[in-house]
């Protein structure tokens, strides 16, 4: 597969396979593509090139869960309201579960905008275990998160691909674990 | 559908609680009011003639100001990454949001705008009838000012542009918009084609915006 | 359609007829320009004035013209995908512009000594004006991303969405015109279009279209021309 | 046959006036930004739209 944005070839005769329950991780320097390869993957931004299938089908947009740099949540809204938000929009999940998986209990109350990096990073992930889909697209997720909170990221990911999930994560090489599979951007 | 209203909620939420709701709408319309007797001079029956004219002008003014923030928020925190990937397509997320915004500013004002005119000497027979138009007109606006404020969203300054694109939009909703206070004849029919301006808006608003925000979003 | 699907045979073809079109062009402004002065009367009713129309009416079509063009660009390049189709409607967005803009200021100096006043808002007058500002803010949607692939898709909805806008507007205006009948103003209209009329008006819109083709390529080719000079820069600063 | 002597004829020479200054603009315009480009195109050693030997 291939990609262009602004009018400029990112990255072209990227080529890989991942089977239920496998992990891979997407590693290069600053500007080879990362982002924009899980951007490609997710939908948002259009294959300039070549093909990209899930269990055969091109339109999948709605089995992946995307998350990036930005983490959409209204600094407005409290932790609950927010997470509710997204319950809605999936249409399912178990919020309460969610909210206990990445240990946010006890923030539910709280305004977003008066939480820290760390602690929004972790509302954001949370959002993963709402959406219940088949392929994680993660962009960096460990940015901000302290070593106990990156355990539990690791915990939440290995289960995820024990029940036949599928991740895609780009990093710059410290992943906690070792993923299915490396492709060097 | 639980998406839909999930998205028009919050969006209406939002508006109230970082003060750009009904509050602030109606409070700009109260400054405009004075503004207007200083410039135009204090002639009681200038001002009646002038009165509907100037409520369709606040309104106009007032969902101009709002249109450039409509999708911007969203497509600065990574909400619309987001809501690209759920199962409701993002046309139906556009009129959502387009509705919210019809909920928070164009409808607080349509109700208030006429009621305050008596500030200006209006015609009180003509208040109920101008409030019917209102509301058709300020859905019909919301819609355009949500085309503009998709085309417009990735943009830090996009005020000045999107002014540019959306007031020649706001052209016809005007025109039939005053003639169903200016006159006798034709105010029914002039109500009539408004309803048709808003449908027109709502059904076109969705997939104009959708197809904007989608450039932005690669 | 075969050959616009090759941008390099639609050019080469183009370099061809070019300097062609220049040629009729300046012929065609000669003939039509004899016609209007020489070779046709005065109006009984406007005098001279009537003269105006020959450069009047030709812009106001082409204004309209250039823009329904720009949409049906528009429409081409989201369902042929068509590299060239953003391009000509970019291309033609300033010429339109060009065009309105002189027949909203022959309108004004038409307007002067037949009405006795630069402007009026009459129906006509008032949905030239609308169109303008659909020019200029078309042109803005270009300006204002530095992306030309994401500006192309923005300009295309603008573009659409105002050619719906077009109609509905004419329709309005009319209808307010008849709300507020202006007293005592001739109509644009005039006088009924008689063959010795008919046939500078003719030509000179002849002239005015082939320049608007002309003018047209030659924009066309300088986009495609400053495509390449960016992609080459692009490359450029990434092999670094 | 124009009548040289009729009243408004300011205006007719007026609008001639404009629409030749506008148009001759347009044209000018659009001819000296392709001279440009093909100066830098062809300082780039990279060939003319449509140009025999143009391979893109």
């Amino acid at each position: 597969m291939a990609c262009e944005r602004n009018g400029r070839v990112v990255f072209s005769d990227i080529s890989f396979r991942l089977e239920a329950g496998q992990s891979a991780e997407l590693r290069g320097v600053n500007g080879a593509g990362k982002s924009s390869l899980l951007r490609v993957v997710a939908g948002l931004v259009p294959l300039a090139g070549g093909t990209l299938t899930l269990n055969g089908e091109s339109e999948f947009a709605t089995q992946c869960h995307y998350a990036g740099h930005l983490d959409g949540l209204k600094p407005a809204m409290t932790v609950l309201e927010n997470l509710q938000f997204w319950e809605d929009c999936f249409d399912g999940g178990d919020v309460d579960a969610a909210l206990a998986a990445f240990a946010l209990r006890d923030l539910r109350d709280v305004a977003v905008q008066i939480l820290s990096a760390g602690q929004r990073r972790r509302l954001a992930l949370s959002r993963l275990l709402l959406s219940h889909r088949t392929l994680w697209l993660l962009d960096e997720p460990m940015t901000a998160l302290d070593a106990a909170s990156q355990e539990k990221l690791y915990g939440h990911m290995k289960t995820h691909l024990a029940q036949g999930g599928m991740i895609l994560v780009a990093t710059h090489g410290d992943l906690g674990f070792v993923p299915h599979q490396v492709i060097a951007l | 559908m639980t998406a839909f209203l999930a998205i028009l909620v919050r969006d209406v939420k939002l508006g109230f609680r970082q003060g750009g709701g009904a509050g602030a709408a109606i409070a700009f319309i109260l400054s405009v009011l004075v503004l207007l007797p200083l410039a135009l001079g204090p002639d009681q029956n200038l001002l009646q003639r002038l009165a509907p004219g100037l409520m369709w002008l606040s309104l106009l003014l007032a969902v101009l100001l709002t249109a450039d923030r409509l999708f911007q928020q969203d497509y600065e925190d990574g909400t619309l990454d987001g809501l690209v990937g759920i199962a409701l397509p993002l046309e139906l997320v556009c009129l959502a949001k387009a509705l919210a915004h019809f909920f928070t500013v164009g409808l607080p004002l349509a109700i208030a705008a006429p009621l305050l005119g008596i500030l200006v000497n209006i015609n009180a027979a003509l208040i109920p009838l101008l409030m019917a138009a209102m509301v058709l007109g300020a859905l019909a606006l919301s819609m355009l000012a949500a085309i503009g404020g998709a085309v417009t969203a990735g943009l830090r300054r996009g005020g000045l542009l999107v002014a540019l694109l959306i007031l020649p939009l706001y052209v016809p909703v005007l025109v039939f918009g005053q003639s169903v206070t200016a006159t006798e004849q034709g105010r029914a029919s002039s109500l009539l084609v408004l309803l048709a301006l808003a449908l027109i808006a709502v059904a076109v608003q969705p997939i104009a915006s959708a197809a904007a925000l989608r450039a932005y979003l690669r | 359609m075969q050959v616009l699907a090759n941008p390099h045979r639609f050019f080469s073809i183009a370099n061809r007829v070019m300097p062609l079109l220049w040629v009729l062009t300046a012929m065609t402004f000669l003939v039509a320009l004899y016609f209007a002065f020489f070779n046709s009367p005065a109006d009984y009713q406007q005098g001279e004035t009537v003269r105006i129309m020959y450069v009047h009416v030709p812009s106001a079509t082409l204004a309209l013209g250039i823009y329904l063009l720009m949409a049906l660009a528009s429409v081409m390049a989201i369902v042929f995908r068509h590299p060239l189709a953003d391009m000509a409607a970019k291309a033609a967005a300033p010429l339109g512009a060009a065009f309105c803009f002189l027949a909203l200021v022959t309108g004004a100096l038409w307007g002067k000594p037949m009405w006795g006043t630069w402007w009026v808002w009459d129906a006509r007058l008032t949905s030239m004006f609308v169109l303008m500002l659909l020019y200029l803010g078309y042109m803005a949607v270009w300006k204002a991303f530095d992306d030309p692939s994401r500006a192309a898709v923005l300009a295309r909805v603008v573009a659409l969405v105002g050619v719906i806008n077009v109609p509905i507007v004419k329709f309005s205006v009319d209808w307010w015109n008849t709300l507020h009948q202006p007293a005592s103003i001739i109509k644009a209209s005039g006088p009924a279009i008689h063959s010795t009329i008919l046939w500078p008006l003719g030509l000179m819109f002849l002239a005015f279209a082939l320049l608007f083709l002309s003018t047209h390529l030659l924009g066309l080719k300088n986009l495609v021309r400053e495509q390449r000079l960016r992609a080459a820069r692009m490359k450029a600063v990434h092999a670094k | 046959m124009i009548d040289f002597t009729a009243d408004h004829l300011g205006f007719v020479a007026a609008s001639y006036g404009i629409v030749a200054v506008v148009l001759v603009a347009v044209v000018v315009r659009a001819v000296m930004k392709a001279r440009q480009l093909k100066r830098e195109l062809s300082s780039q050693g990279l060939s003319d739209p449509g140009q025999r030997d143009d391979q893109s």
